[in-house]
């Protein structure tokens, strides 16, 4: 591995607006990792690999029984504006991050600190939770053990941010961002682009190497490849798209260009366990058994891997030995006819509609078609695809590309809660399977519990147990894990895990540029 | 004349209120759930009502579109909920490079429009004649995204004549223009072709030649004027037809407009936006008609004293 | 008779009519003609990169993505585009005749009532209003058609009531009202013949749009869903693909381009043939 | 020798022969046409409309249209030089330089979005050059007595009168100083007041510049007043050429007979009540008690009203003026007056076909604020045939279904039965039955007008508005329509309202006459106290300036003066 060198700015495209670059709002994967550079926050991951680290915190303590989290705070940390951050405003972060005024989408994650319900409720401003006994010290005290709170702390959503900054903004802090990150946002120009400059006082020596990075939006993809090729840009950051694949793929410098990277991603398909006749059990396996993966891997140019658990390879709990469902037509018939439907039956499969989604859901279609079931495709804007799914009884089957769960952090049990997990399914929910087992539940509780860091493997198990489990009730088909392909110019240096880091998407703080 | 304004000011507000009344009884409608999509996919039940009790979804409709009256009128078009951001600075930030575009994008195909259609109109029935109908007729029915992308690849990768993407220049532009100029070019040309035509035929095109004039000043200072009269009612109609070409244009050329917030706001379901971009192109369209209905006067005096 | 006679002297228009009746008969016999399934995604039909296959060998016109057969999808896709492109098409011009003559002949409060309601029309974002249809309605063809003709009449009623206003200025309308004619008979008899050729221009001139916006709408999800194919469609999932495999795109836009071209030719021949004005004239 | 160096022809044409092309081939259009021009000479060109008056003078000025017209063989020489033979630049400088053209209609001659001075400009700066060109216009206008010449330039062809803009073509066409003048018609759609102005112009500035004029009429009396040579054209050839009064006094051929013979005459029916009878009395002699078919009272049509309660638009213009007439059945009034007066609107007026104050009953029916409904049996009775008979038919309906048409819309009769009515009333009006599937195009005006009438006829009414029915037409198919429109009255007493300008018109057909002047009827009473003892000078004047067909006369009065 070479040294990465200083210096540098760079260009990176996107096609869509930076909705926001406020920390306890932004959260979409666009904004994420721009987030994460602008921010700091008392936990952070090693670059490139899912290995917590302390950043802001010098040290943490925990108590035995998993309640109480103890920060001692790195001194001399300044915000960009110049003061320097005291334990106050990581509790005035997270309090924001909770405060249902702030309309965040991440307060459930600090669910376990007390006096959450409080705060959400209405009833209190502050969490009682988080104590700020001296400017270097921040006490958490949780209402139940939490083993991903270490975790929770390295999510966006507890970044620091000076009240002061924040107030002044008026409402606009998203736009007028002040952190104490790697970078400092020098100039946003809406609708065109951003300049993020290093920040020179960061507190860890080389990081960041490069000078800056532009970020210019509304560019299409196909357009920002082309200027890649060119030299115009460095980074495109919404990766390359299906028609330009291959022709870059096999182009001699492609392999230089192309990062093709594993993710935390799993496609899916919902199966509504409330929706006849997908209620049956039998059914929702004839149609794992019916899909054929590989087919559909090779739709999209082997950027791909067949799935067969909810949880992608690259998550701990991962179980490498369990085959799941097998493509196997007969079978997938014999069941049918065991449940009643020796000539099928008619459905809807819904999608969202950009390319290739609508062509996996062919796909599928195809497949179902084989054994008899007739899937009508619905490929909608992926907020009409959302609200489907959170209403009871609407959409029987849901192909989740485009809306894939990505992981907020590295823990197997983000996968569970709201997506597979009894507390998911309810109008306007984000379970589309509707599938709710109260066992399952229970266990899922039972290892969230195990904040003992000696028991991490053993909880990591109990984990792996419940989603392999799970698939016994096949509420969903796992369909494929897919690969992350950014393109990079040639003078682009670093580790492919540094473009398609498994916690941040692209990390800006550990990219370099070969002069 | 002043009284004619003041009337057509007046029709415009109305068609605007009836726009925003329309837009938002239909938004109101869709299953969509704002306050969802703004929770997230993490969010509680309570956080979703809370959130639904700040935007005031909560509301029956009509109070709902009544606050919204209320604050247009006082210039607040609400705040975006996925950007958190007035809607009126995101707007504001875009309308200029759609405004460009788009009076670029007159300008190409008005321009083009009336060169290819007056070319054919005079040597009507040859094989100039025949060539510019069917270039206009291919003109028109090409599908947009590929015409984009072929200018695109032409003139700025293969020749490089012009920036691939980008705001801010003249060359930066010409091929976003074209392209949403080549459409409209198409169909302008085959009306002043037969507007053309028709008027060529005129008496008093008969006694312009009659007076020894050279024919380049026939058509340019005679005939095209009589010619432009039935085609500048079209100018009005067509800033409406602009605003789904400018959303594909945009997106291909990077173009910092409004078509792309729109197009980002409709896969949100981002309500204020959508809203706002509505109300700012209905406002452009109706500004349009009323600068055809104003400008016809100019051109043809019956009209001024009618 | 006599009108079929006459498209067959003009060999532009004669050249038209039987491409369209070819077209016709190709989307009516489509199930016969068809080498392939067009929904069938064929294992053979994408290379081992999963890339589509070019024109020629088993293949006719190539394979899409999905390693359909290209040919046997334009030749179902057909049914679907000329459905819109003539009926919804259809539909559009003869509200926008309606609107537009009904407003330019009438005057006063219920002509300001349609026009203004037009002028609404124009300022409503099409787009929006097509994702709101989606939203609300189960998607299909007739739906698709229908949101495309409440969307393009708009233009056609005003041009057609621009018309309107100055034919109802010429001699002969008052001329017909002196003879005791009602409004009915005057809009009918006397005002919509001298609409025809505008009604054939926008008519033939819209088809090529019509045909792309259904592939815009079905996009939006209120169109013809997949695996149905729509000449719009096969052009519009595959436009990306312009350099990567340009016959998805080719070959399609040229069919749009070719069959539209027809109406148009078979329209201008029919519009100088319907015209008693032109008759013996050079 | 001096003859021939005075009578060197400044324009020959000679042998000019054109062709038309049709899709049922070629149709030669003039045949071996050939005349002389000589220096400060007018020369009459007259004829039956279509006989190629308009093509010659469009194939002298190198303007037939390229796609239907084709010289085929001849010359034409302006001095040496054969213009058919000149490159197009050089065609340029002859066009508006050497020879300029007034055209047959001046309504729609004039550029409608330029202003007047741009386009008289226009034509100087290409022939002389930019400097004081203005200067140059205003003397024009000037000189063919346009007023406020200043504020003119700036008006645009809309805001002028029709006499106006005919004065301002020629000002056009004379501020190059042309050696050559062509005048297609320039009066024919013009009252007699505002020709008699006209034509004293050009005389003038014949005599002034010493310009050539070749002057295209059908008015004989025009040609008396104006030729020193005529020609006269029949069916593509010149079949008789000379000097005027020989033309008139002495005229060769039978078809210039019969040209001469078919102008009416003002004063020729004094002395007489009625018009003249083409079939002797057969009806009962006329009795003063029977009712009026139309009775108006206190007429007024005004034209812009106000648009709204808060801005006032443009004040209305008031164009008929508390106007009262009756006619009664079988009998004619006759409405004259100058161009502008509002004969046409009363016209329209009456038959309530725009909206107007006052009361007008037809049959005794008032049909004031009456809707579409309650007026269709007044329709019935009362039919218009408008000033512009091709026009006023649709050019999409064939003229049989246009004819049957009224049948439909008041339910009369079976399809058959229409069928068999057509054809009579086609052949009452002296057309063929087989006319009735062709479309308006293919006629003539002449036989357009008679399908007019023969529409109007169709549902029996008693009443006929007729405006300004004969004025496009010349003398020959005038003569005929005149004496149709007399037999009708004859054999089923139709009541006319006959609108003219033509004052030999209106003498000829009225039983009463009512002149109009802005608006106002100025004089009423039968047609002998209107013609034989006019009482109001306006009366008077449009008399006196109604041209009379005889070159002595003028001569007389030339010298006379001189
Ligand atoms: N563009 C044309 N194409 C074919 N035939 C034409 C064309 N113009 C004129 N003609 C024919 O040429 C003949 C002469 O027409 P022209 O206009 O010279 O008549 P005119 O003597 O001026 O009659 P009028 O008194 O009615 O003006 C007519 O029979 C007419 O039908
Ligand atoms: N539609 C109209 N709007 C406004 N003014 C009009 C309109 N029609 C006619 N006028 C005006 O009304 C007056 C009378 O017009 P009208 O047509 O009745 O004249 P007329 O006596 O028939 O003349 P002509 O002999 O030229 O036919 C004219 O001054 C004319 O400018
Ligand atoms: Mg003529
Ligand atoms: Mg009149």
């Amino acid at each position: 591995q070479e040294t990465p060198k200083q210096g540098g700015d760079i260009i990176v495209t996107y096609k869509n607006d930076i909705t926001t670059l406020d920390p306890a709002i932004g959260y979409d994967w666009v904004n994420w990792s721009m987030i994460k550079s602008l921010y700091s926050r008392l936990m952070d991951y090693e670059p490139g690999t899912p290995n917590l680290v302390p950043s802001l915190a010098e040290s943490n303590a925990v108590s035995p029984d998993g309640l109480t989290y103890t920060f001692k705070l790195r001194k001399g940390v300044k915000f960009s504006n110049g003061r320097e951050v005291v334990a106050s405003d990581v509790k005035y972060s997270i309090e924001r991050a909770v405060d249902p005024k702030t309309q965040g989408p991440g307060a459930g994650f600090f669910g376990a600190i007390k006096g959450f319900e409080d705060v959400t409720g209405g009833k209190a401003a502050t969490l009682s939770g988080i104590e700020a006994p001296d400017d270097g010290t921040v006490v958490f005290n949780l209402s139940r053990p939490d083993a991903t709170f270490l975790h929770v702390l390295a999510i966006n959503f507890a970044s620091v941010v000076p009240k002061e900054a924040v107030e002044a903004a008026a409402g606009d802090f998203g736009k007028k961002p002040v952190g104490s990150g790697t970078f400092v946002l020098k100039d946003w120009t809406i609708g065109q682009k951003l300049i993020f400059e290093r920040n020179k006082d960061y507190y860890v020596k080389d990081t960041p190497h490069i000078d800056s990075f532009t970020v210019e939006v509304g560019q299409e993809p196909l357009v920002a490849l082309l200027r890649l090729q060119k030299g115009e840009v460095d980074i495109a950051g919404d990766g390359i798209p299906p028609a330009k694949f291959l022709e870059i793929k096999n182009s001699a410098e492609g392999p230089q260009m192309i990062v093709d990277g594993e993710q935390l991603h799993t496609g899916y398909v919902t199966l509504n366990t409330k929706v006849k006749p997908l209620d049956n059990v039998k059914v929702r396996q004839a149609v794992n058994l019916a899909i054929n993966k590989e087919r559909i891997t090779r739709i999209l140019n082997g950027r791909a891997t067949p799935a067969t658990q909810p949880l992608p390879p690259l998550m701990p709990g991962y179980d490498k030995s369990f085959a799941g469902y097998s493509y196997d037509v007969e079978k997938a018939k014999a069941l049918l006819s065991e449940a009643g439907f020796p000539d099928g039956f008619e459905t809807t499969l819904y999608s969202t509609n950009t390319d290739p989604q609508p062509r996996i859901a062919q796909a599928l279609q195809q497949d179902l078609a084989a054994v008899g079931i007739k899937a009508e495709i619905r490929a909608l804007a992926q907020a009409n695809v959302i609200s489907a799914g959170g209403t009871e009884g609407e959409a029987p089957m849901i192909w989740s590309g485009g809306m894939a769960w990505i992981a907020d952090f590295p823990d197997p049990s983000n996968f569970y809660g709201p997506i597979l997990g009894c507390a998911g399914a309810v109008p306007g929910g984000w379970n589309w399977s509707w599938y709710c087992n109260a066992d399952l539940d229970k266990r899922a509780v039972a290892a969230d519990s195990m904040s003992d860091p000696a028991k991490v493997a053993e909880r990591t198990a109990a984990w792996g147990k419940i989603f392999t489990d799970i698939m016994a009730d096949a509420p969903w088909v796992p369909v494929i894990n897919e690969r992350r392909v950014v393109a990079k110019s040639l003078r682009m240096g670093g580790g492919d895990n540094i473009y398609i880091d498994p916690t941040r998407v692209i990390n800006y703080d550990a990219i370099y540029v070969n002069q | 004349m002043a009284f004619l304004v003041l009337r057509r000011l007046m029709q415009a507000a109305l068609i605007l209120l009836g726009v925003a009344a329309i837009t938002f009884l239909l938004l109101y409608a869709l299953p969509a759930d704002p306050a969802r999509m703004i929770a997230g996919r993490s969010a509680t039940a309570q956080t979703v009502a809370n959130i639904r009790a700040q935007l005031g979804l909560d509301q029956p409709l009509l109070v709902q579109f009544w606050t919204y009256l209320v604050n247009l009128l006082s210039g607040n078009l609400g705040r975006s909920y996925a950007q958190k951001t007035e809607v009126l600075t995101l707007i504001a930030a875009r309308l200029p490079a759609t405004l460009t575009l788009m009076l670029a994008g007159i300008l190409v195909e008005v321009t083009l429009g009336l060169i290819l259609g007056t070319i054919a109109a005079v040597r009507r029935g040859g094989f100039v004649d025949r060539l510019v109908m069917m270039a206009s007729f291919v003109g028109a029915s090409a599908p947009q995204f590929v015409v984009a992308l072929l200018l695109l690849y032409v003139f700025a990768v293969m020749l490089g004549w012009f920036p691939m993407s980008g705001y801010g220049t003249l060359a930066h532009v010409v091929l976003p223009a074209s392209t949403l100029g080549i459409l409209g070019a198409g169909w302008y040309a085959r009306m002043v072709r037969s507007a053309m035509i028709d008027v060529l035929n005129q008496d008093y095109v008969r006694t312009a030649r009659a007076k020894g004039l050279s024919s380049r000043r026939i058509i340019f200072r005679h005939a095209l004027p009589n010619a432009v009269l039935p085609i500048i009612a079209m100018i009005g109609i067509d800033i409406g037809q602009f605003m789904g070409g400018v959303v594909v244009v945009e997106a291909v050329y990077g173009w910092p407009g409004i078509g792309q917030l729109a197009w980002q706001a409709i896969q949100q379901v981002d309500i204020p936006i959508i809203m706002g971009v509505t109300l700012v192109s209905a406002l452009a369209i109706v500004i349009g008609n009323l600068f055809a209905d104003l400008i016809a006067p100019v051109i043809d005096p019956r009209i001024r004293t009618r | 008779m006599r009108v079929l006679k006459a498209i067959m002297r003009q060999p532009s228009a004669l050249f038209g009519l039987v491409v369209v009746a070819f077209v016709i008969v190709l989307a009516l016999g489509a199930p016969w003609f068809a080498p392939f399934n067009p929904g069938d995604q064929m294992f053979d039909g994408l290379s081992l990169d999963g890339a589509p296959l070019p024109p020629g060998g088993q293949f006719l016109l190539g394979t899409d993505t999905l390693g359909r057969d290209l040919f046997s999808r334009l030749l179902f896709g057909a049914r679907t585009s000329l459905v819109i492109g003539l009926v919804a098409n259809g539909i559009a011009v003869a509200i926008g005749l309606f609107v537009g003559i009904v407003a330019g002949y009438l005057r006063g409060f219920a002509s300001n009532v349609l026009m203004r309601f037009t002028d609404l029309m124009t300022a409503f974002p099409a787009l929006l209003l097509a994702i709101m249809l989606a939203a609300l309605l189960r998607p299909s063809l007739w739906i698709v058609a229908m949101v495309i003709a409440l969307v393009n009449w708009v233009q056609v009623a005003r041009i057609v009531y621009t018309e309107t206003r100055s034919l109802a200025e010429r001699d002969f309308i008052m001329a017909e009202r002196s003879l005791g004619a009602g409004h009915l008979r005057v809009l009918f008899m006397h005002i919509l013949p001298h609409l025809i050729p505008t009604a054939i221009v926008w008519g033939t001139l819209g088809i090529a749009t019509t045909v792309l916006l259904e592939a815009t709408l079905s996009f939006l999800g209120i169109g013809v869903q997949p695996p149905q194919p729509s000449w719009g469609n096969i052009i519009f999932e595959s436009q990306s693909y312009f350099q990567a495999a340009p016959w998805l795109v080719f070959f399609p836009g040229a069919i749009i381009l070719l069959t539209a071209l027809s109406f148009n030719l078979v329209g201008d021949a029919l519009r100088d043939i319907l015209d008693p004005t032109q008759r013996g004239r050079g | 020798m001096i003859l021939s160096l005075i009578g060197a022809p400044i324009l020959s044409v000679r042998n000019l022969s054109v062709d038309a092309l049709t899709p049922e081939g070629l149709k030669p259009v003039l045949r071996d046409v050939g005349f002389d021009l000589t220096s400060g000479e007018t020369l009459c060109i007259a004829g039956e409309s279509g006989s190629g008056k308009s093509v010659a003078s469009l194939a002298v000025m190198g303007l037939l249209p390229k796609t239907s017209l084709r010289v085929t063989s001849g010359s034409i020489l302006l001095g040496k030089r054969d213009l058919l033979a000149l490159s197009n630049r050089t065609m340029r400088s002859v066009r508006g330089g050497d020879i300029a053209m007034v055209f047959q209609e001046p309504m729609t001659s004039l550029n409608p979005v330029m202003s007047i001075g741009a386009q008289l400009t226009e034509a100087i700066r290409e022939h002389q050059g930019g400097e004081n060109a203005e200067a140059v216009v205003l003397r024009m206008l000037d000189a063919v007595q346009i007023t406020e010449p200043a504020r003119r330039i700036k008006q645009f062809p809309h805001e002028l009168s029709g006499g106006m803009r005919q004065r301002v073509m020629i000002a056009m066409a004379l501020s190059c100083q042309p050696k050559v003048l062509i005048a297609d018609e320039p009066t024919t759609a013009l009252d007699v007041t505002v020709q008699a102005q006209i034509l004293k112009l050009m005389r003038e500035l014949k005599a002034e510049f010493g310009t050539s004029i070749i002057l295209i009429t059908h008015d004989m009396g025009v040609v008396a007043q104006m030729a020193d040579r005529v020609a006269i054209m029949q069916n593509g050839r010149i079949v008789e050429e000379g000097p005027s009064p020989a033309i008139f006094s002495r005229p060769k051929e039978a078809y210039t007979r019969q040209l001469l013979a078919a102008v009416p005459r003002l004063g020729a029916l004094a002395g007489t009540d009625g018009p003249p009878r083409v079939t002797p009395i057969t009806i009962e002699p006329e009795r003063s008690d029977r009712s009026p078919v139309m009775n108006v009272r206190g007429l007024n049509v005004s034209y812009g009203s106000p648009v709204g309660r808060i801005f006032k638009g443009k004040a209305p213009v008031q164009v008929v003026n508390d106007i009262s007439f009756d006619i009664l059945p079988g009998k004619t009034l006759g409405l004259v007056g100058e161009s502008g007066s509002g004969k046409s609107t009363t016209g329209k007026a009456v038959l309530g076909l725009i909206p107007f104050t006052g009361n007008v009953l037809i049959d005794g029916q008032n049909i004031a604020g009456l809707d579409q409904r309650s007026m269709r049996p007044v329709r019935r009775s009362a039919q218009m045939i408008f000033q512009d008979p091709y026009a006023s038919l649709d050019s999409r309906m064939a003229v049989g279904a246009a004819i049957a048409e009224p049948m439909v819309i008041h339910g009369i009769g079976s399809k058959s039965e229409r069928r068999d009515r057509v054809a009579d009333l086609l052949r009452r009006v002296g057309l063929t039955p087989d006319a009735a599937t062709r479309y308006p195009h293919e006629f003539s005006g002449g036989q357009r007008q008679r399908i007019c009438i023969a529409r109007a006829l169709a549902v029996g009414p008693r009443l006929i508005v007729a405006d300004e029915s004969v004025a496009a037409l010349d003398v020959s198919v005038r003569t005929r329509v005149l004496d149709l429109m007399l037999e009708l009255q004859e054999t089923i007493g139709l009541a006319y309202l006959f609108i003219s300008h033509d004052m030999a018109v209106i003498e000829r057909m009225s039983h009463h006459v009512a002149v109009m002047r802005g608006g106002r009827i100025v004089e009423t009473g039968t047609r002998r106290e209107i013609f034989e003892s006019p009482k109001d000078d306006y009366t008077q004047a449009l008399i006196a300036a109604v041209p009379i067909p005889d070159p002595g006369v003028y001569r007389k009065r030339a010298q006379g003066l001189g």
